[in-house]
Order: C-alpha cells, then structure tokens, then sequence
C-alpha cells in the first residue's frame, strides 16, 4: 500500500505560505495513495514556473523540463513506457502561453496521461507578470496599464481539441481535486485537470475569496450532463458571479498508444535492442 | 577504367528524381560502382530539375564534371546543358517535346519521340522517363535486364505489377529504337563486370539504417528538407522494427518527445534541418544538464533563414557547436560518405548513452540525398553499449545519487520504474541527487563533473582520418560531405604527378586537436575546403592548435564542390604561389 | 482605382497547375479590387509553404516570414502602421501545427488583421506528410501506416479563443471565397478564413470533387445565425457527407489598436522620434 | 577616503530589494558614489536573499570583498555573513526575531528590536526594514533626511503618502534608537559632500532609458529573469512616450513582432536570457536575410538550460555570436557598466538601422540588476540616424531594388505605405528585387552583399577600449560586466605597486581584431577575466588573432568576480611564474 509518508519528501516545499499550490501538491499524493499507484511507477513532468517545482516535493520519478515543455516529454515518456503512470504539471503560462501549440495537439493525439494546471491567472515565478488566463484590465508588472485581451479559455480549447477528459479543479477544495485527480488518472485518454490556484504574492484579484465566493460543483447540477460536449462548451464559457468545477466533459475513445502495434506486446523500453537485424534491409539497398 | 556522367534534366514534378534513382541502381547491380546528385528548386512542379549519375567500373566517391550523355525531357534542358556534354557524348532528347535549333559539336545527338513511344503501349506520358532510360541504356555494353529488374523492384512494390510491367516495356522501347536507329553510335564499353554485390543508398537512408541497427525505438521529427527522408524512411519500418515514429507539432515537440523517450530508457533521435535545429537548441541544453542520451541529426542546407531549402551547404558547424545557453558536453560528428553516416550514427547511439549527452549528427543535403555505392555495411563490429545502466542494487540503491561525482564524470543511469532509485532529472544546477541547489561550489563540482566525460570520451575517438600520400606537397583539409570530391581531386592531382594529401575531420567536437596538430605541424601546404563562406572549420583549426591554413577553399552558392573546381582552385594557388 | 491587372505580377505562379492555390489567389485580388485598396497600402505577410509563396504573385508588399510565424509579424506590422491593410497567408501546417500558439494567441488579442489559411490538409512543399487537418487514417509519406490522430478544427479552435470574424472558404468557389474574404477585410478585429484547398499533388483524398460534393454555405441556411456561438460551435463539428462553408461567427468588440492611447492619434510609424526627451527620466533615476 | 559595505540579509519576499536599493540611493543623494549587488534564489518566499551596497566618497565600479555593517534580519543570515564584517564593524541584528549565541571578535554588535520598533508606531512587521536602515544610517555621519527623502520617493508613488510617511517613522525609530543606546560607537565619517547630481541606476534600466531616447516605439518580449525588468520599465512609460510594450505568447513570437514591426519602419526591441534567447535564433537569420533591423537584449545567467536563473554568467558569447542557421553578418556589443548601457543601446539602435541587421546586446544578471552611481547621461551627442531610408522618388522609384547591390553592401529601405515601391521581404534567398532566387550567381552576391555591411561597420566603430599604464607589467582582458571589478583590481594592483592595464572588448562582432593584436602583441602577462568555465573570449582571441593569454581567470559558480579575487589570482599566477 502505497501511504501519504513515503511520499512526502524531507525536503519542504518552498512556495510561499498560503500559496495554493500546497492544496494542489497534497491532492495529487492524495489520488496516488488512494489509486495506491507504487512510487517508483510514477513519472511526473513539470514545466517551469512555482508550479515546475512541485515534483521536487512527492517521492516520485520526476523529469523537471524547460518551461512551457512538459507535455512532449510527458507524452513521450507514456510512448516508450507506457506501464509508468505519467503526470505532468505546470503553470497557466507554461501551459497555455508558450506551450500551447503542445497543448492542443496532445489532447487530440490522446496519449494517457493526466495533465494538471497549476492556474494562478499569473506569472508567478518571474514575480508578477500577466499571463494567458490573467482577466481583462488585469494591472501586473507587464501591464501595469491594464491587460488589453480576454483570457485564454482552457475548457473551451479543451472541447474544441477532443480533449476526452476536461475537468476543472479548485486548490482551496483538496477533497474535490483529489477526486478529479483520482478520475483523471483512471480515465483512459488525456486527462486535462485545470486548477484554480491562489498564487497570494501577485494576484491579489483572484484570491481564495474570491473562488470560494463563486465555485460551485458541476456534479451537484443535475441538469449537467458530462457527455454532451455543446453544453460543456457552453459551460466553458460561465465566469463571473458563478464558477464552474468538476468534470465538464468525458468521453472513451482509443489513446494513441492502443493504435500502436509496435507496442501491443511488450513495451518499447523492455525490448531487446541487441543484435537487431537488419540483413533485409541492406539487400533492400542492394 | 572505363566511367561515364549521365544527366536527365527537365521540369519538377515528372518523375526525375526516380528515373534517375533507377538510372544509378541499375548500374549498381550490373556491378559498377555508380554515384548521383540530384538538383531541383523548392517547388513541387516546373522549375527545373536535373538528376545526374556518374557510373564507373571502379570505385567513385562523387559526381564530376562533365557528362558523357545527356537527357533532355525540354527545351530549357537541353539549352542549359548542352555544353556540359563532353566530345563524343550524347544528347537524347524528346522530339515529341520541342525541336532543336542548333547543337553542339562533336556530340551525338539523338532525336527520339520519348513520348510516343511511352503512350503506344498505353503507357502515360511520364513514362517517357523510362523510355529515356532504355535509350541511354543502349549506349553501353551492360545488359539491359539489369534495368528491368530495378524498374521492377521500384514500382512493384509501390503501384503493383501492372505498372511495373508497363514501364518496363516503355523502357524496352527505348531501348530498341536506339538500337534499330542509332547502331551505328560507338558505345560505351565495359571491360569486366565483378558482380559484387554493393549498396546504392543515400545519406540520409544510411543514417536511417545506423539507427535502427542501433536500437532506436523512437523517431519524433518535423518534416524538413533535407532531412524529411530520414523520416519517411522510419516510418515505413516502423512495423517492422518496432519503432515509434511521431511527427510532431513542431520542432521544439520533436526534440523533447526524444528526450522524454530517453528518460523512460529507449533510444531516441530526431532529424531537421538548420531551421527546426533552431529550434531545438534550447532542448540541447535541456538534454545535457538532465544527463539524457539524445541523438539529433543536422541536414545543413544554405541559410541564412530559409535560404535555399534544396540546396546544399555547410554553414551550421558553428551553430552546432555552441547552440543553447551556457556550456556543456556535446559530441558533433560529420560524416563524410553514407558508410560513415551508418556507422557513425550507430556510434552517435552509444557515445549519447555511454557519456549521458547530446550528439548532433552533421551532414548536408549532399551527402543526404546522393546515393553512393557502398560495401553492404559489415555488422559484425557493431555492439550496443548502453553505459552505466544501474542494474538493481548497484550501487546501493538506497543511497542512490543519479548525478553522482564521479571520476569519469559519469554518474549511474537508473530507469523510472525501477525500485528504490526515484530521482529527480532536473533543468536547473542541482546536487547528486537531482534537487535543484544554487550553491557555488556544488555549482563548480557539477559543471566539472559533466565536462570530465568530454575528457573521457576523447581519449575514445579517433577524430579524424587520413588520406593519401605521407610525405605531401600539398595538405587538404575538410570535413563533411566534401569527402568525396576531395578523394576525387586527390586522384586527379596523383594523375598530375601532384602528391597531395587528406585530412577529414569527423569528430568536431570533442575536437581532435592534437592530431589535427600533428598533421598540419609537417604539412607544407595546407588547403582548407569548405561549403561555407565564412571557414568555419579554419577558424575552429586555428581556436584549436593556433594554425592557420595556408589557403582557403570555399564554395557558398548553395552547389557541392566538383573535383575539377577543388584540382583547380588549387592549381591557382599553386601558381600565384610560385610568383 | 486598383485594377486586378495592377495586382499582378510578371512572374506567374509555380504552383503546381490546377492546385487550389490559384483560386485563392485569384479571389484575393478580386477582394482588393473590390474594396479598392491602394496596392502600396496592403501588406502581405506569409509563412512558410506553397501557401506562402502566394505573396510573390500579388503586386503588394509583403514580407515572407518563417514556416508558422506570419501572425506575430503581421500583428507587429498593424501595430506600427494601423493605417496598413495587413493579411496573414499560411498553410495549415504552418498556422494550426508549428504557429499553434500565435494563431490562438493572435485571436483573442483582436488585432484588426485578416488570417487566410490554405487548408490543404496536407505538407505540401515538403513534398506530402501528414498536417494537423489530414484526416485520421490518411497515409502520407509520414503516416505510411495511416494517421493515429484525429485532425485539429480550427473553426472550433477560433470560437474558443474568442475569434472575432470566423469564416470557411473553399478555393473551388472563388466568387463566395471573394465575398468571404471582403467581409474579413472589412471587419474590425482579428479575421479567420480557413480555406478549404486541394492540393492535387499530395493529397488525393481531399480532392476538388471531394468537397464540391459536400460543401454547401451557412448563408443559404435560414436558420443558421452567425451571432450565435454555440450554434457555430456545434457547425464547426460538421465534417462528413456535408461540410459548410461561409461565415461561422461574426462578433463587434474591440480591436487591440482600439486600447492603445499611443496611437490614439498618429500612427506609431509617424511619430517624430528625434530629440526625444528623457531628462525626466533621468530626473527619477537621480 | 572614506568608504563602507552594508549587507542586509533575511529571508526571500521580505522587501529587501527595496530596502537596499533605498540605502544605496540615499547616499547617492548625499552627493556620495554607491555600488550595489543581490543575491537571491529562484524562489519567491523564503530562501535567503542578501543585498550589499557599497558607498564611497570617490567612484566607484563594483563591490569589494568585506562589509562594515551587516543588518541581519534572521538567525541564518547572522550565521552564514558575521565573518563577512571587517574588524570594528557592525552587525545589526533583530533582537525580536532570534537571539545570538556567539559573536565574532571585534566587531560591534548592535541588538535591536527592529520589529517592535516598526510596529510600535502602527507600521507592520515588514517595516523593520525601515527600523534597519535609520539605524544603520546613524552609524554613519551622513545627514539622515536623504534616508527620509528616498524613503518618502519610493513609497509615495507606489503606496501613497500614508505608507510613506510610516515608512519613514519607522527609519526614524532605527535611527534614534541607535543615537540614544549606541553613541559611544565610532561612526563611519565622511569628510567631503560633493552634492553632485548622479543617476543610481542598473543597467536594465540604463538599457530601458537607451531604448527610449533611440526612439524605440515598439518593444516585445516575453518575462524571463534577469531580463524581465526591461519590459517591466518601459511598460510603465509606455503612455509617456508612446511605446507600444508587449508581453507576447513565447520569445518566438517577441521577435518575430519586433521584426514585423521595424519592418513598419519602427524602431523595434526585444530582451531575454539564454533560454528565451534559444527560441529567437531562428528569426535572427530572418531578420539578416531581409535586412530588417532589430535590437535584441539578451541578459545571461548560468546554464546550461534553466540552470540557475538568478545567478549570473558570462556563457552565451559563442552562442549569440553563432546562433541561427546559415552566415550573415550582425553585430554583437557586451556593454561593461551602466553607462555603456545606455550609450550602447542608442547605438544599437543607429547600427540596427543604418546596417540594416540584428544587434544584440549581451549582457548578465550582475550588469542588468546592480544599481551603479553614474552622471547623469549626457544627451546632447546623441543624434538619431536612420541610414539609407528611402525618401519619395530616390533612386527611381520606378526600379526600386530592395536588395540592391552596393559597394558598401547597404540598400536603400523603403517602408510598407510608400508609393511606387512595392517590394517583397524574404526569408528565402532572393535577388535585388526580393524575388526568390536559387541561381548560384545571384546567391554569391547577395551573401557577399549582406558581409560587405560588417565590413563597413567595422571602419566606424571603436570595438575596444583600454584603461590603466601603458608599459605594464600585466595586461588584463575582459568583457562584459567584469568592467567593474576589474576596474577596482587595478585599483588594488596600483595600491600595492604592480603595473597594470586592462583591455575591455565591447565588440565582439565586428571583432576589433586590429586593435587586440595592437594590445596583445605588446602585452607582458596577459591575463583573461571571464565570468565562465570555457574561456570563450579567450577561444576568439586565439580565432581572430593567433594569439594565447597566459592566463585565464575563470568563475562559473554563479557569482560575478570580486576584485580581491582577482587580485589574489592574479598575484598567484605572478608567484607561481617566478618558480
Ligand atoms: C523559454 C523561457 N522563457 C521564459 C522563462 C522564464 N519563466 C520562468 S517561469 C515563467 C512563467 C511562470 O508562470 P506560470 O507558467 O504561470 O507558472 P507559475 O510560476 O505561475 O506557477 C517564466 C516566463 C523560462 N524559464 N524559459
Ligand atoms: C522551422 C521549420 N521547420 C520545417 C520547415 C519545412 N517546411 C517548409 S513548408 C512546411 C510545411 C508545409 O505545409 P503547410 O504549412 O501546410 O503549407 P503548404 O505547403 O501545404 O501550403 C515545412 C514543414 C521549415 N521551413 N521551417
Ligand atoms: S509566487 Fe504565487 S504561485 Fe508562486 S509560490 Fe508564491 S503564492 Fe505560490
Ligand atoms: S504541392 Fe499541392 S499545394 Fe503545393 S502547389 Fe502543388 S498542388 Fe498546390
Ligand atoms: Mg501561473
Ligand atoms: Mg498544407
């Protein structure tokens, strides 16, 4: 049985106290121990940002990639081995700003893996600037004038990216995220867990107040269906007086790796890459 | 020793590159020795293109100059080259296609309704490629079955026996009516036929053939010119071999889904060009502080920006050499044929996994897509080594430090999955065990750790190769796809009574110096030849050993050398020198 | 009055005869000629690809980027001179695989550009792999064994970021690809018109006859409205026996320009920067 | 002479960026010279930052090796600095936050409960800072209303009046305190009060102010420590001077706007560090091969890959010398303090455009964030030159050759809106017109065309500049932010009469390979500073001109030289080479 101590780090984390990174970090080692996931068959990617450095803080296999780069690395992981448990995690800049284009293209490739993002509406580690998902008339270090352009939607690219898992979660709601966290590493596809994440040093906007005052759970709206992908869109689109959290959108469809035949069999790290013929292929030549 | 050129130029898009594919292999089979450049615009139909093939009863290591028979599918083909056409060559052209106004001297020229003579049989009108290749075929004495079989082999396999056939009766038709209507022409003459089997096969597919020889399991790549064959390749053995091979959204995805790929334990590459190679640089650096084996290959084409996709040229050593951020292990290698590019990407494979670093592979377009003539590649030699894999409980595992300070400064790999060894592979300075730490002096002792392997690996390598006589008049130096037509102007200056010598430089890095040094010490002349404006390798010579070459050849209009131009240019220095 | 004999150049296309380039061509001299744009007032900005080779045959300016990079230099080019007509040409490679970012960047910062993709669903200059709109299943040289992934829609794409104009063409229609292209002019705000174009070299599945049995326009559906997202949303998932063509969504908000006080009144391009003054600057720093 | 070090240390997110920045510039206000450094980790809270300014009577150009007075706002920052304090210093320390154990010898400690003070009077805990400087301030004998002045600047903008004026209570609590318990202490006394105007400024800034008054309309980039203050500045004027500043989607993207929109014919830049850096070579060869000027910043910090953000290095000098595919020329300047920061970003901007290439300004972590004391920036030289523009009708407009070849290789630019001069922009080599062309003829011309302009360049620029006795017995040679520490070891070496000078490349493409040799060929011991572990200045001396330094001086910890450091180096390599 996996347990919550092993995989806690000596180490502590160093985000600033209050961040709601902490709920972020404690849900993922909630889900592993509930899934009793073994330690050593868990990956966690992490872009760069405070949100990069969680893996430094759960007692798993971590590869820490160049900011914004987490999802090739984590899909190619899955790829090579696909028996590990792959995680990758990241910031809303890192994600949905100078990652993007490996954003949409892995939710429609469907790699099984669980993408969670850390959403604090700013740049946290470069202290303080706007980032994709920053609101409107946000003032930050970069925009001190006010930000010009509507946040990105990452529910709605979801959706328009056959994500086949989109769920949204709340930090300051460890039990509800841990759920989700739990759903998305079960769930057989790409699994996208976006975090409304208080950072308490640079957004003084979107506070833990501020969520706790609007989210409300989509699984406790009976008339929410988490199939019908027009109404999830639709849901995407609902910030303001009310936030959504929960499971927006679900749907089963093959991954990437189960149209692989290379590794129907045996996984492409356990095969054996000594003596490999290639006598054909050079009569080919010939 | 008999030897002829043979060009077929006409516009993109019909069938050219194939035709003269055929051309070569043919001869290649017949037991010849045989070698082709191609050149064609970035576009997908017009513009011209030519394709030629050099055929020689003795090994040959590039193209040359003149050409002995000359296909003209157009007009515009036939005016561009007809004075390439040495005395007592041939012109075929297609009557059906344009007509002649004048013509050159002293050349056969042959009128023949290729187009016709495709479409009787029902064939279509590009097959008139293969009717050309019966006609030339008939200016020699070798057997033209061996064209058959190849035009078989080619499009049997990708549009089945009906077509197969049909082209190979418009190439029989070619071949008649030469022999009907021009028996009268002197042929070109074979005097033996050793009937060795060899390869004709390209850089880029030899790279390919090095990797899956060497276990590559994972092939992420953006497609790019030259480099995009590398690619195709893989892909259709991808069942076969069991590899992974993934195009990506864009370069910077293909380099990390590489390395991702080598994290997880399985050996990765990617390909590109220099402008997706841009791309990845920050990736290298990526690749080298986490420790992961990655192999990237670099087909240089002109630059700068998109410059001349097509084209060829070798301007990227420098930018290899110190792409990314901050310093770090790298390995660059540069073949210079396609037997080194398969063997050399099958020691890329090891090297990255044994020193837990980036290896660029270097070619060109050159080298990429002209097929060569090779030994079938001998695999006996050729032993995976994986380097210091932590096998359970080696070392003690529950101390295990996956960067560990080592003498070599190679640190034990483990695998996720494996038990008891959970480590953190981190972009930032971090301490043995992969936690990131910005202390000074584990700063200095992780930096000297990583650059230790480099020292290590030197004493491995042998960088570089010689060629030619020892006691030399004059030295020539290259690296890369120049090879060839160095070893061939090195025939012509012997024939001139020249001794001439050849250092090619394979390992740019870790830089062979103190041969390089060795060689150049005693070299009374040294003449550096290069695909670049700028000299890239002469001023590396000079960085390294503090030698400047005597004279430099460069060559930046996007073309290869000939041999006759490098025998040349060094007879004008030569000369100028006497004075 | 710009005539189309003005707009084009001695050199014709190498476009490979009967490639659906020609019509797109053709249809965007039409909409300048109908809008009557002086020639040195146009900008084109191209990526990398048999679509951006377009600009070389239209007598404007251009500026030929890097393969995926058209919209940041586009973007760029209005800011510094709003009084320029600015279009953005690209393959879908080169905007919706390697420019993914910009492109869903570039929408909802609503700089007053209009986008044309030539969606050939295919790599063309490159000589025939697989792009992020081939189909699933297409063989190409890339996808020898059939492609795993299914495509990207950028119709969808754009409505989740806020696309202000969003609009389908199909190059085998050049007068109703005209009229499209006229309205993404004229429209304030960022405007996508993806381009439905085959390639006849490469892409064999996607042909003329293709889409000439399946395309039909939203404008000659009567209960079709354009102002209705949702409504797009569930339209730009039509793709199978009936592929719909025109304008998709259309929305009024404003432009990025619109919420800049720097060039409220001249243009950046025009502003004096001789004798600049700094001392208060200075001044601060003191 | 009189001068001091103040070191303030606590933990990370506690203001002490602020603090020290307040203390430097409350002495620049007094008429005295300050110098500052930080040191903090990639970590918003937490972790142990230090700030350390030096203050002096006469200029100065760096930090020096001990402090007099520590302010230590935790247990851990008395730890790891109290031996960092010289011989009868101070170390303040908050009596309310932790309690000493030991002292060091000889240096006086100054209990203080720093936060109560703060507090007392209705501040919060944060303001001990304030408690922290009035107290230090009253260990000197500098009027403390310059404290209060700085105090009420920096708060009253940014928090209003209120904050400020507690802000100021709370110094003032710090300062009384100190006045009525420890008065017996023997303060730092300064002698002379020049009150000369000066800026205190760090080279961001300086680099931002350069931009503004070069008429820099356009800035892009995208955060990234250490350059991220460059964007954050001009953000803030960007009403003022009508800048339009954009924090893009990724680096890509920063460039290709600034291209796009110099293109426009505005002045454009961009900044970064290595690793966004990686992301932008592609489009430096784009901008080349159109002509497009462009300024790019790039402040390094040590890598490979994310490596250790807010440290400093000097390791990108190859890269940027070589990154992008292909050969072209641009021009690469390593301003070496504040001043050059400015100065060389105004002109960075003239060459840009008069060139018509990219530029970049290679600075670090240690340059980019140290406030230095400098006269305010003379601004009356300083003249906006826009080379070759286009006016209407000039040449002929009729055959307008965007590429046109010239003999100094520079082309007349026309801008997108002007009339009858309608030109392509391309990224693929093209002709005089900026047509696509492939032709081996016009791909020479155009290469040797673009070179030509670095030619010309080289004839208008000074690339060197050289400091200290001519007939030394050592020759010092660096870039880059070493200036500063260099120019204190020379200070040093006078004191303890060894003869020395220093040689400062500033351009390090076009490299000013003349005037090096001129330097070098006479130089007695030449001794290479460089704050990396390659020696990559040293690499391009041996390139350029042949020859090898004596000695390289090398530090890749993460942290810049100081000048004792040097020195002692310095005198080690001098006895080591008397044996
Ligand atoms: C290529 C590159 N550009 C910029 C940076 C600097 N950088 C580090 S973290 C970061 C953004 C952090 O924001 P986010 O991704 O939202 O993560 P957070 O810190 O908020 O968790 C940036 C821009 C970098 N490391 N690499
Ligand atoms: C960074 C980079 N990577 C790859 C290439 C090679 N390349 C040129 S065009 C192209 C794709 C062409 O496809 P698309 O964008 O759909 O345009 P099309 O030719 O189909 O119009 C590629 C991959 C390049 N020029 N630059
Ligand atoms: S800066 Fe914000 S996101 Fe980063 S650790 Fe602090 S609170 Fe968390
Ligand atoms: S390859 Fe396809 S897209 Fe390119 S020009 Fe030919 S038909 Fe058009
Ligand atoms: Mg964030
Ligand atoms: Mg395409």
């Amino acid at each position: 049985m996996t347990s919550f101590e092993e995989l806690t780090t000596q180490e502590k984390p160093t985000w600033c106290p209050g961040c709601g990174n902490f709920g972020i970090l404690t849900a993922l080692k909630n889900a592993i121990v509930e899934l009793n996931l073994p330690k050593h068959e868990v990956v966690i990617v992490a872009g760069i940002g405070c949100s990069g450095h969680l893996p430094q803080w759960i007692n798993t296999f971590a590869f820490h990639s160049l900011h914004g780069r987490a999802l090739p690395v984590a899909q190619a992981i899955k790829l090579a081995n696909h028996k590990l448990k792959v995680i990758a995690v990241g910031g809303d800049g890192d994600g949905y700003g100078i990652g993007t284009a490996h954003f949409i293209h892995a939710m429609r490739r469907n790699v099984n893996i669980t993408y969670i993002v850390h959403n604090n509406q700013i740049y946290g580690l470069t202290t303080g600037q706007a980032s994709p998902t920053s609101e409107k008339g946000f003032k930050s270090k970069s925009t001190p004038h006010g930000l010009i352009e509507p946040p990105v939607n990452p529910i709605a690219l979801a959706l328009a990216s056959d994500c086949s898992f989109v769920a949204r979660g709340f930090a300051g709601d460890v039990k509800h995220l841990t759920h989700l966290i739990v759903q998305g590493i079960q769930h057989k596809g790409f699994a996208l867990i976006d975090v409304l994440q208080p950072c308490i040093s640079f957004n003084y906007l979107n506070t833990y107040e501020y969520f706790m005052k609007r989210v409300y759970k989509l699984e406790e709206d009976n008339s929410y269906n988490f199939t019908n992908k027009r109404l999830a869109f639709e849901k995407a689109f609902e910030w303001g007086e009310k936030i959504p959290i929960g499971l927006f959108y679900k749907e089963e469809r093959k991954t990437y790796e189960d149209e692989l035949p290379q590794i129907a069999e045996i996984p492409l790290v356990k095969q054996n890459i000594n003596e490999i013929d290639i006598s054909s292929l050079i009569e080919e030549m010939c | 020793m008999t030897e002829f050129s043979w060009k077929i130029g006409g516009e993109a898009g019909y069938g050219i590159m194939t035709t003269g594919f055929i051309f070569g292999k043919s001869f290649v089979r017949a037991g010849f020795f045989a070698f082709d450049i191609n050149e064609y615009p970035s576009l997908i139909r017009g513009g011209h293109n030519t394709y030629t093939v050099r055929v020689s009863e003795e090994p040959i290591f590039s193209h040359t100059k003149n050409i002995n028979i000359l296909v003209a599918l157009n007009d515009f083909a036939f005016e561009k080259h007809k004075n390439e056409v040495k005395k007592g060559g041939f012109i075929i052209y297609d009557t059906d296609t344009f007509n002649i106004n004048s013509k050159p001297k002293d050349v056969n020229i042959l009128p023949i309704p290729l187009t016709t003579l495709a479409t009787e049989k029902g064939g279509q009108n590009i097959m008139r490629n293969n009717v050309a290749l019966g006609a030339s075929f008939a200016l020699t004495n070798v057997d033209i079955k061996f064209l058959y079989e190849v035009i078989n082999d080619v499009f049997k396999e990708k549009k089945g026996e009906n077509i197969a056939s049909t082209n190979i009766e418009a190439a029989k038709a070619g071949y008649e009516f030469v022999q009907k209507n021009f028996s009268n022409l002197k042929k070109i003459e074979f005097t033996h036929n050793r009937k060795e089997k060899r390869m004709y096969i390209n850089g880029n597919e030899a790279i390919a053939l090095g990797a899956i020889k060497a276990g590559c399991k994972f092939y992420a790549a953006y497609p790019m010119t030259p480099a995009s064959s590398i690619l195709h390749y893989l892909a259709l053995k991808e069942y076969d071999y069991n590899i992974i091979v993934k195009q990506t959204e864009d370069e910077i995805s293909a380099i990390h889904m590489a390395i991702g790929a080598s994290f997880a334990g399985v050996r990765a590459m990617t390909g590109t060009s220099g402008g997706g190679f841009a791309l990845m640089t920050e990736a290298l650096g990526l690749a080298a502080i986490t420790e992961t084996p990655v192999v990237v290959v670099l087909a240089q084409r002109p630059g700068p920006s998109t410059g001349m996709p097509t084209h060829t040229e070798q301007s990227d050593l420098r930018f290899v050499l110190h792409a990314s951020n901050g310093e770090f292990p790298r390995v660059v290698i540069a073949p210079g044929d396609v037997s080194e590019c398969f063997y050399e990407t099958f020691n890329a494979f090891n090297i990255a996994e044994k020193y837990q670093l980036p290896v660029i592979i270097l070619t060109d377009k050159f080298l990429a897509e002209s097929h060569a003539t090779t030994d079938p590649f001998f695999l006996e030699g050729l032993k995976i080594d994986r380097g210091m894999m932590l096998n359970k409980g080696q070392p003690e595992a529950k101390d295990y430090k996956r960067y560990e300070n080592t003498i070599t400064g190679i640190s034990f790999r483990a695998l996720p999955s494996q038990e008891n060894v959970i480590f953190k592979a981190a972009t930032d300075e971090h301490n043995e065990y992969g936690r990131l730490e910005e202390d000074p002096v584990n700063r200095i002792l992780q930096m000297d750790k990583r650059f230790r392997k480099l020292k290590v690996l030197e004493g491995e390598i042998v960088g570089t190769k010689f060629y030619g006589v020892e006691d030399a008049e004059i030295t020539i130096i290259g690296w890369g796809s120049t090879k060839g037509p160095i070893l061939e102007a090195l025939k012509i200056l012997a024939k001139k009574g020249m001794r001439a010598n050849y250092l090619q430089i394979v390992y740019l890095m870790p830089f062979p110096t103190n041969m390089v040094k060795v060689v150049l010490e005693d070299a009374k002349k040294k003449i550096l030849v290069e695909n670049n404006k700028t000299a890239q390798l002469g001023g590396l010579i000079k960085e390294m050993t503090g030698i400047d070459v005597d004279y430099k050849i460069l060559k930046y209009d996007g073309r290869p050398f000939i041999p006759e131009e490098i025998v040349a240019k060094i007879e004008e220095v030569l000369t100028f020198d006497k004075f």
